[in-house]
């Protein structure tokens, strides 16, 4: 099976031409079919899982001669390590799950639908399994179109403006990324690199203005995606528009290609450059998680809500990824994982109670949970969730990314970051009360018919996991841990030399530099002025700093 | 008793242009000859000629003869331009027969008349003598005035006709004043010699009278390609001329353009690259921008398919301009796969559209998508491939386009390229809105996909497809095109 | 039995899964209390095993952690699902499941017919589960683990009545605050972690670890910053000022809830936390003051409010604020064994006080609901007399009052005059003791005054019951009065364990047990205490007199306006209505919250959404390509249709670029 | 030399006005009478640089252009015919159907 991982993305194109020999009007026979595919994909991607060995090595690789003109080598090279093991198997576990999703929402055009459906997964596994630039760039781009076609077609009022929003934002952004891609391999080739493949890259040397540029162009392209603020503005569109089944999966699984963007990409390639601007990111980040969150709190629709929501809890991963330690990349890639089953858990609720009452403005609702017993305890847990409760997987992953962010010098950044946690809970907890608290005065909401088997089945796979990676996330931290590490690792070497040349220069810190910041009333020679405190890595000795106060 | 020598002429290397005249002139008479109505066999013919055409260009792939003292050649350069000719022209006459029998202006000289356009672009491609690139350019462009204005009932086609006619002239007119100053500042129309006389030139671009021929030049064959600022007769030609023969000309007189002017440049003045780098560079920008900027507000759909066709020319000229390896191949490259597109773009077109051109607005797509899924697929392909979008050909091609402007150091004009490049998603997503997102008012019952139409469109689908998923099927052909000239 | 620690949580998990899942199903509420009871009740037994073991141990040995399962590993950061078994966790695991147990009976009674019976023992038992994983939790994260699960736990319960606006205001303001407090938890969490990493490179959460290496941490400083932190989490859930309001609206959850959690053992989280960790507390003596002063202040604060209140809970309820402001006040002065000490008779007599008042809830509610009257059951205007119709709600009732009030003899006594006793006594405050203890004497006054007027208006005097209801008023049943009499008893003779060693009647058990936790705290705490003059013991006694002629006072008080002369009340409300309105109204805290946070920031909401998001954000996004699209539309009319125009562009072009070239 | 240059002179003079013709004059015929002016400005040029150089090129090239030109008035003409036939008029005004 050393082809599994091909196997697994290529699946679902062989369900597509499964599909079109499947009479238009035989929608229930379409929608099995689909499932089956979906859930095949799931099972054959556990072999990826069982067959994974822990260890930093990228894995399941596969590396055959694609394309070789010119200048250009491109080559089908594919493989995975910790960090897109789990977005993998995320993708395929919520393939199933959006598809059974559609079984009543979806009416016409049943067929096309599913056919976009099995094409954006075989899109999104695609770029999670790239290895070759190129090769990412292509299926990264891919996924944008049964996107476009989801939104557009199956789409609320707003659609063709959201849709076409969608597209225009992320090419503009995926654009430029290429100019930088292309950039980046002639200045490869000069060192002697003869093909796309990333790997490659990463012990490229370039100098600090190169970085820079490519690094904002390939930031510029992911931010969109995660996305940041303030490029966000599609993603609220986009979700209030699409269908049930296309915001689970923007929101579980393509908004992540941002965020694994900066991860695999981004700041490995450009390790200096990261740290230069990681003072900006996380400020953006910050300002996102504050914002969207302040946002949310007024929306009127619940989905839009949730879609601001998604921006806050990204902006978490950002801020933990931009630590650069364990701690913070191991929280950023767990929220990530958590975003997707949580956010898409919520979508998948906002769609039961769309299909029942064809609204989503929060003030037609009240007093649901009175008529929707196991449609409230679901929304309940999926809430908490959201919001970050311990024994809950959203918790696992924003505490290790606020842990981590706090050890780095982001860590006033952090505190701005971590009274998220509150406005989150305020939007969150007000929402829901709105929907499920109160009178049920409503008469058009008296007659709600609770949860069916089959929306109970979509929902407790990812309750199961809601539960199971919170009290239980040590699988998780395990397998992506070695490949964490050595993406911290590869991003020190860069911050070391970044950071030796301003301390020769200056011995001293400018004040206000984040890095040499401490909290109030922290006398401040804990640390000598300058030293970057972006944590004293374990294998150093002790930080060899005498605090005077210890010994009084 | 002097013996008047005729030189010995190789006529290997036009074998192909000797092939389409006369099967061009056969037609002629076969057409005059023939009794009113079996237009169709006409088009079967000239597709087989084309065909056959296409065998014997294949055949030269290869080899490099001179002939003509020099003033013709046979090279992978040419050959690679040539299939693309005969590539469009072939999709041009598929689709062209029963288009014509709909506007009622089936005459039989259309078809002799796409074959006469294909040999004049044959020898702009193949033409190393600024005579013969000169006749070859005429011979294209006097068939395809016939052929913009070759719907002679309709005011349109009339319209398009005299305008494509007079800027026509007019611009060949500076190409020729520009071919002019070139050989009074070196003697000589041969190509070879143009560059050896050139190279010796201290500061070549000193010269003033060099610089202004090729500036000269080059308008001329920016008017062909329909570059800005010589881009304007395109939108209103392209609309107006019958559009069968719109989407051949959006295809083949274009890249006969970049053929012609690329041996100039690349052959003839390799020496003054830097000036012709720069106003290349600038035509670019403004070809790119002005051309999708504008798009971008059309309805009539041809319209919007020309303002793209400039944009793309823009595209290419980022290539031209960066000059080297990789930007050319792209140029050859994109010039076929978007032969391949265009005109399957185009096909749709005419299948949408009723009598006399009236259907012609994007809204008239409204819903397609539904009622005729495989045709909407086939749209959304090449409209994919035209915006750029992988995995279609279109993608590929503007990727070492861009390539090459990165590679020389032009990032800037990478940059506006893509930029560029986002916009026009746009309009093309525009039509896609239309076809899919729109509910249908039509029926649609009138398109009928007749067995040529659909074998064009197949062509173009594969055609625009598979370069885009494996690209080397064509772009290892366009290096070795580029390498060996 | 210590490594059977985990049973204690397991228990109530488990009646938590079963009634959650099943509840709907089973119907039979004797099957669902029984469930929800008979787990509390084994835990209640596992802890007394617990107990019983360590009381056999010496004292050095009554330390051991159970380590369950890794939980979070990632890079130096580990924290396991582990829990803590000491002398103070096995307190709080005997008060929880104890008190929690008889709760739990209780509730079979009082909430008999409920709609969503079984949620409520769900909710109950998850309760517990998360309580006794906060209190036995080894590390911080485990604790906040509890910490968030009593939150969330409180948040379902206070919202039990869901369909009532009031009850889900009341739910969401409850959680926030917490979540207020939380993010203060976190920060102190991270800074400790981070400090302690950085510095020292021991990386870590867990209480045993940092208690070992408590003494690389400087005084004041970085300490201070995250102790405060620490603080703000628990000002949170304990209700301290400035996060105190939610615990009165709270009170919309039914009457055990409010017993329960937020009287007898959520609220006091915060002071357990503080007591868990005062090895790192101390460290601070700003901290240490600014916790004995908010301590003081919500404890006369909360006082002065309660004794405006109308409803019977809301009186309990600033009772409670103030009897936790009790409780800090002694963390604050290092009284740190008092402040449990009085958490636990808190928690007899509190437990008791509400449940007795639910008692008489549930018996106005009844009689009222029988005439279909819909006069409020909780306003203490439409009671009286009760105490005829319902003996041993009252007699229960009036011990823990008596206890509450500081009455020699009775539990609060000897826990509150401890208290009242360090903060005089304490040596880390200097000239402030005096008015430490003197805000809590008053306090102390305040609190037998509003306690004996509940008292007195419930059960005393006139009958001002709906006359038709009056005979449908009678005693709860047995369920409800056996843990009122339980409660009633502890409350009563609870105290002995921790008798002050100046009565010297019987050893201070409970500080002796608490030794080994607060020993490393004292010693650290010791450092920079003023070591001036010992008060003697005549000051101590007269200090006791004193702090009982206060409550005596008090409660003379209250007899003469509510008994004796019950038109006083109305006079002294004409006299100061200003007064009178302000404390009736809380002090306009929650107005001034809504004013000063809540209002702007959903205004701020509405404004980055509505302007800051649609009009300049996504504005600037459609500006974009508004600008190119009206740039299009110029380029457009370039295009104007004349042969000449085109050529003449044509020709331009040419010019230019000539000119360019020639000219240059 | 002079000879040349006023040749030249002459030449871009001419070919000016077939310019400036084309840019200003309205009537189609007379538009493609200046583009021809413009051409034999062209042929003008050839034949004095073929002369000045001393080589037949420009001179054969002058051939072809003139063949090229008469073959484009032929297709010119025919195209003004069919435009006038429906339009009934030959004013390039009037070719404004197709716009913007």
């Amino acid at each position: 099976m050393s082809n599994v991982l091909s196997l697994t993305t290529f699946l679902p194109i062989l369900g597509v031409l499964l599909l079109l020999f499947i009479p238009k009007d035989s929608k229930g026979v379409l929608r099995n079919v689909t499932f089956a595919v979906t859930i095949v994909t799931f099972l054959v991607s556990l072999l990826i899982l069982t067959g994974f060995q822990t260890n930093a090595e990228f894995q399941f690789v596969e590396n055959v001669p694609w394309i070789a003109a010119g200048p250009f080598i491109m080559r089908y090279n594919i493989g995975i390590d910790g960090i897109s093991l789990w977005l993998v198997i995320l993708t395929t576990f919520i393939m199933p799950i959006a598809v059974l999703s559609t079984y009543t929402a979806v009416e016409e055009k049943v067929k096309e639908y599913m056919v976009c459906l099995l094409l954006l997964e075989t899109g999104m596994l695609g770029a999670f399994i790239s290895l070759d630039l190129f090769l990412f760039y292509i299926f990264w781009e891919v996924m944008l179109i049964p996107m476009y076609f989801m939104i557009g077609i199956w789409g609320g009022k707003n659609k063709i403006y959201a849709a076409v929003k969608f597209f225009i934002y992320t090419m503009v952004g995926s654009l430029l990324m290429l100019v930088a891609l292309i950039f980046l391999y002639f200045k490869g080739m000069q060192a002697g690199i003869t093909d796309f493949g990333l790997l490659q890259f990463f012990d490229l040397k370039l100098d600090m203005a190169t970085q820079i540029w490519l690094f904002l162009a390939f930031a510029f392209a992911f931010a969109i995606k995660v996305p940041m603020f303030p490029l966000h503005t599609w993603l609220p569109d986009a979700h209030t528009e699409a269908p049930t089944a296309g915001s689970v999966i923007l929101a579980a699984v393509l908004l992540k290609m941002g965020t694994y963007g900066y991860v695999r990409f981004a700041i490995p390639l450009f390790p200096e450059a990261a740290h230069k601007f990681a003072p900006v990111i996380a400020t953006l980040a910050v300002i996102g998680i504050i914002y969207a969150a302040l946002v949310a709190m007024v929306q009127e629709d619940v989905k839009k809500l949730v879609a601001y929501s998604s921006v806050a809890h990204l902006g978490f991963v950002m801020l933990g990824v931009f630590a650069f330690n364990t701690e913070g990349i191991t929280g950023g890639m767990l929220q990530m994982i958590n975003h997707g089953i949580s956010t898409g858990a919520l979508f998948l609720i906002v769609g039961f109670i769309y299909e029942r009452r064809h609204t989503r403005l929060i003030t037609d609702f009240g007093g649901l949970s009175k008529q929707m017993p196991i449609f409230a305890t679901v929304f309940m847990i999926v809430t908490f969730s959201s919001v970050g409760l311990p024994g809950t997987n959203g918790f696992v992953g924003e505490f290790l990314i606020l842990l981590g962010a706090f050890e780095s010098q982001l860590r006033w950044w952090t505190i701005v970051a971590t009274s998220g946690v509150i406005l989150s809970a305020v939007y969150m907890l007000w929402v829901f009360q709105r929907v499920m608290f109160g009178e049920l005065d409503n008469p058009k909401n008296q007659k709600l018919l609770d949860l069916n088997a089959r929306e109970i089945t979509i929902m407790v796979p990812l309750i199961v996991m809601i539960f199971f990676m919170g009290l239980y996330p040590k699988p998780f931290i395990d397998k992506m841990d070695p490949a964490i590490k050595k993406l911290v690792a590869q991003v020190r070497v860069a911050s070391v030399n970044t950071m030796a040349i301003p301390c020769a220069d200056q011995s001293q810190m400018p004040a206000g530099h984040p890095g040499g910041e401490m909290p109030p009333g922290h006398p401040s020679v804990n640390m000598p002025a300058g030293h970057p405190v972006i944590e004293s890595p374990s294998t150093q000795p002790a930080a060899p700093v005498a605090n005077p106060h210890a010994e009084k | 008793m002097d013996m008047i020598l005729i030189p010995a002429v190789n006529m290997a290397p036009i074998l192909p242009e000797i092939l389409l005249s006369v099967l061009a002139m056969i037609l002629l008479l076969i057409n005059v000859f023939s009794p009113g109505g079996q237009k169709s066999s006409l088009a079967y013919i000239s597709f087989l000629g084309i065909i056959a055409a296409g065998v014997l260009v294949a055949i030269g792939w290869g080899v490099h003869i001179e002939s003509f003292s020099g003033s013709v050649v046979l090279d992978n350069f040419a050959t690679f331009f040539k299939m693309t000719f005969l590539v469009a022209a072939g999709l041009a006459v598929l689709i062209s027969d029963s288009y014509m029998e709909r506007e009622g202006c089936n005459q039989g000289e259309l078809y002799p008349l796409i074959l006469f356009t294909v040999v004049g672009m044959m020898l702009m491609a193949s033409g190393t003598d600024l005579m013969t690139i000169f006749l070859g350019l005429e011979v294209m462009s006097v068939s395809l005035y016939v052929l913009a204005g070759f719907n002679r009932a309709n005011k349109k086609s009339n319209e398009a006709g005299l305008k494509y006619f007079l800027l026509g002239a007019f611009s060949t007119g500076f190409l020729l004043y520009g071919m002019a100053l070139i050989y009074g500042a070196t003697g000589t129309t041969r190509l070879y010699k143009i560059a050896a006389i050139v190279g010796q030139m201290t500061v070549p671009s000193s010269n003033i009278m060099l610089v202004a021929g090729m500036l000269l030049m080059m308008t001329g064959f920016a008017f062909k390609i329909a570059a800005a600022p010589f881009h304007m007769w395109t939108p209103d030609v392209y609309e107006g001329a019958p559009t069968p023969m719109t989407a051949f000309m959006s295809a083949g007189p274009k890249a006969a353009g970049f053929a012609a002017l690329l041996r100039l440049f690349l052959v003839a003045l390799p020496t003054l690259q830097v000036e012709w780098s720069q106003v290349l560079w600038v035509l670019a920008v403004l070809t790119m921008t002005v051309g999708n900027i504008t798009a971008l507000r059309q309805d009539n759909i041809k319209r919007i398919l020309a303002y793209s066709s400039i944009a793309h020319a823009g595209y290419a000229l980022v290539g031209f301009a960066a000059g080297n390896g990789t930007g050319t191949a792209g140029i050859l490259f994109y010039m076929l796969s978007y032969a391949f597109m265009n005109i399957g773009a185009f096909a749709i077109i005419i299948l949408v559209s009723k009598k006399g051109e009236t259907n012609g607005n994007v809204s008239d797509f409204a819903g397609l998508g539904f009622k005729h899924p495989l045709l909407a697929l086939a749209m959304t392909l090449f409209l994919f491939s035209l915006a750029g979008v992988p995995p279609a050909a279109g993608f590929i091609g503007k990727f070492y386009l861009f390539s090459g402007a990165i590679q020389k150091g032009y990032i800037w004009l990478a940059v506006i390229g893509v930029l560029n490049s986002a916009a026009s998603v746009y309009y093309y997503l525009r039509i896609m809105v239309y076809m899919y997102f729109k509910e249908s008012t039509e029926e649609f019952e009138w398109v009928k996909v007749t067995a040529p139409v659909a074998l064009a469109l197949v062509i173009a689908a594969a055609g625009t497809l598979i370069p885009g998923i494996v690209p080397s099927v064509i772009l290892e052909y366009a290096q070795m095109a580029v390498k060996l000239m | 039995m210590f490594d059977k620690v985990w049973l204690i949580p397991l228990f109530p998990l488990i009646g938590f899964l079963i009634n959650g899942l099943f509840g709907k199903k089973i119907k039979n509420e004797a099957v669902i209390g029984g469930i929800g009871t008979l787990m509390i009740f084994l835990s209640f037994l596992v802890s007394c095993g617990i107990l019983m073991q360590m009381i056999g141990l010496p004292p050095e040995q009554r330390v051991f952690e159970k380590v369950l399962f890794p939980w979070i590993h990632s890079g130096n950061f580990k924290a396991d699902m582990a829990f803590l078994v000491d002398p103070l966790s096995v307190i709080m695991i005997m008060v929880v499941t104890g008190v929690g147990s008889l709760i739990h009976l209780y509730s079979i009674g009082y909430m008999h017919g409920e709609e969503g019976f079984y949620r409520f023992f769900a909710y109950l038992n998850l309760f517990c589960m998360s309580m006794l994983l906060l209190v036995l939790g080894s590390n911080m994260l485990v604790m906040f683990i509890g910490w968030e699960g009593v939150g969330l736990c409180s948040y379902l319960l206070i919202g039990y009545y869901f369909h009532k606006k009031s009850a889900g205001d009341a739910a969401k303001k409850a959680f926030v605050m917490n979540r207020v407090g939380d993010f203060g938890f976190l920060i102190g969490l991270f800074t400790l972690y981070w400090w302690f990493g950085s510095n020292h490179n021991i990386w870590t959460v867990n209480f045993v670890e940092i208690k070992a290496a408590s003494h690389l941490l400087p005084y004041g400083g970085v300490v201070t910053f995250a102790t405060l932190c620490f603080f703000v989490g628990a000002t949170g859930k304990s209700a301290q000022i400035p996060l105190f309001t939610w615990l009165p609206d709270a009170m919309e959850g039914p009457t055990p809830v409010s017993a329960l959690i937020h009287a007898a053992t959520m609220v006091t989280a915060g002071v357990y936390m503080i007591g868990r960790m005062s090895f790192v507390f101390i460290k601070s003596p700003e901290t240490m003051m600014v916790i004995a002063v908010v301590g003081a202040a919500t404890a006369i604060f909360a006082a002065t409010i309660g004794t405006a209140q109308n409803d019977i809970k809301r009186v309990l309820a600033y009772s409670t604020v103030s009897q936790l402001g009790f409780m800090f006040l002694a963390m604050g002065v290092g009284a740190f064994s008092a402040g449990i000490f009085h958490l636990m008779t808190h928690a007899f007599f509190k437990a008791c006080l509400f449940l007795g008042s639910g008692s008489v809830i549930h018996s106005m509610h009844h009689a009222l609901h029988k005439i279909h009257s819909h006069d409020d059951a909780q306003d203490m205007r439409n009671m009286g007399g009760l105490r005829k119709a319902m003996p041993i709600t009252f007699l229960t009732f009036l011990v823990s009052t008596i206890a509450i009030s500081g009455i020699p003899g009775f539990s609060g006594f000897f826990s509150k005059d401890e208290i009242l006793w360090m903060a005089f006594a304490n040596s880390y405050h200097g000239n402030l003791n005096i008015v430490l203890w003197g805000i809590g004497a008053i306090a102390a006054c305040f609190t037998a005054f509003y306690m004996f007027r509940l008292v007195f208006m419930t059960f005393f005097g006139e009958c001002r019951i709906n006359p038709g209801a009056k005979s449908y008023l009678h005693e709860s049943p047995l369920v409800i009065t056996i843990p009122l009499m339980v409660l009633g008893a502890l409350a009563a003779v609870g105290g002995y364990l921790g008798m002050p060693k100046i009565l010297g009647m019987l050893p201070n058990y409970f500080e002796h047990w608490l030794e080994p936790v607060f020993e490393l705290a004292n010693e650290y705490g010791s450092t920079y205490a003023h070591h001036g003059a010992h008060p003697s013991h005549a000051i101590e006694w007269g200090l006791m007199g004193l702090s009982v002629v206060i409550a005596l006072v008090g409660i003379a008080i209250a007899f003469t306006m509510y008994v004796k002369n019950t038109e006083l009340p109305g006079k002294f409300v004409a006299a100061f209505p200003t007064l009178h309105r302000v404390v009736y109204n809380k002090w306009y805290i929650d107005e001034l919250y809504d004013y000063l946070f809540v209002n702007p920031c959903k205004a701020f909401g509405q404004f980055l959404w509505k302007f800051f998001d649609v009009i300049i954000v996504d504005g600037a996004v459609n500006g974009v390509a508004n600008v190119v699209m009206s740039f299009s539309g110029i380029l457009r009319y370039m295009q104007s249709g004349y042969v000449y125009n085109y050529a003449f562009s044509m020709a331009l072009g040419v010019v230019v670029m000539l000119g360019y070239y020639i000219f240059k | 030399m002079e000879n040349l240059n006023s040749y030249l002179i002459v030449s871009a003079v001419l070919f000016s006005i077939g310019t400036i013709g084309v840019l200003t004059r309205k009537n189609a015929i007379v538009i493609f009478m200046c583009i021809e002016l413009m051409l034999n400005a062209v042929n003008l040029t050839f034949v004095a640089f073929s002369r000045h150089l001393g080589n037949l090129d420009g001179q054969i090239f002058v051939f072809f252009i003139m063949t090229v030109a008469a073959a484009e008035a032929a297709v010119g003409l025919a195209l003004f015919i069919a435009f006038y036939n429906n339009k009934e008029s030959i004013d390039v005004d009037d070719a404004n159907m197709m716009k913007w």
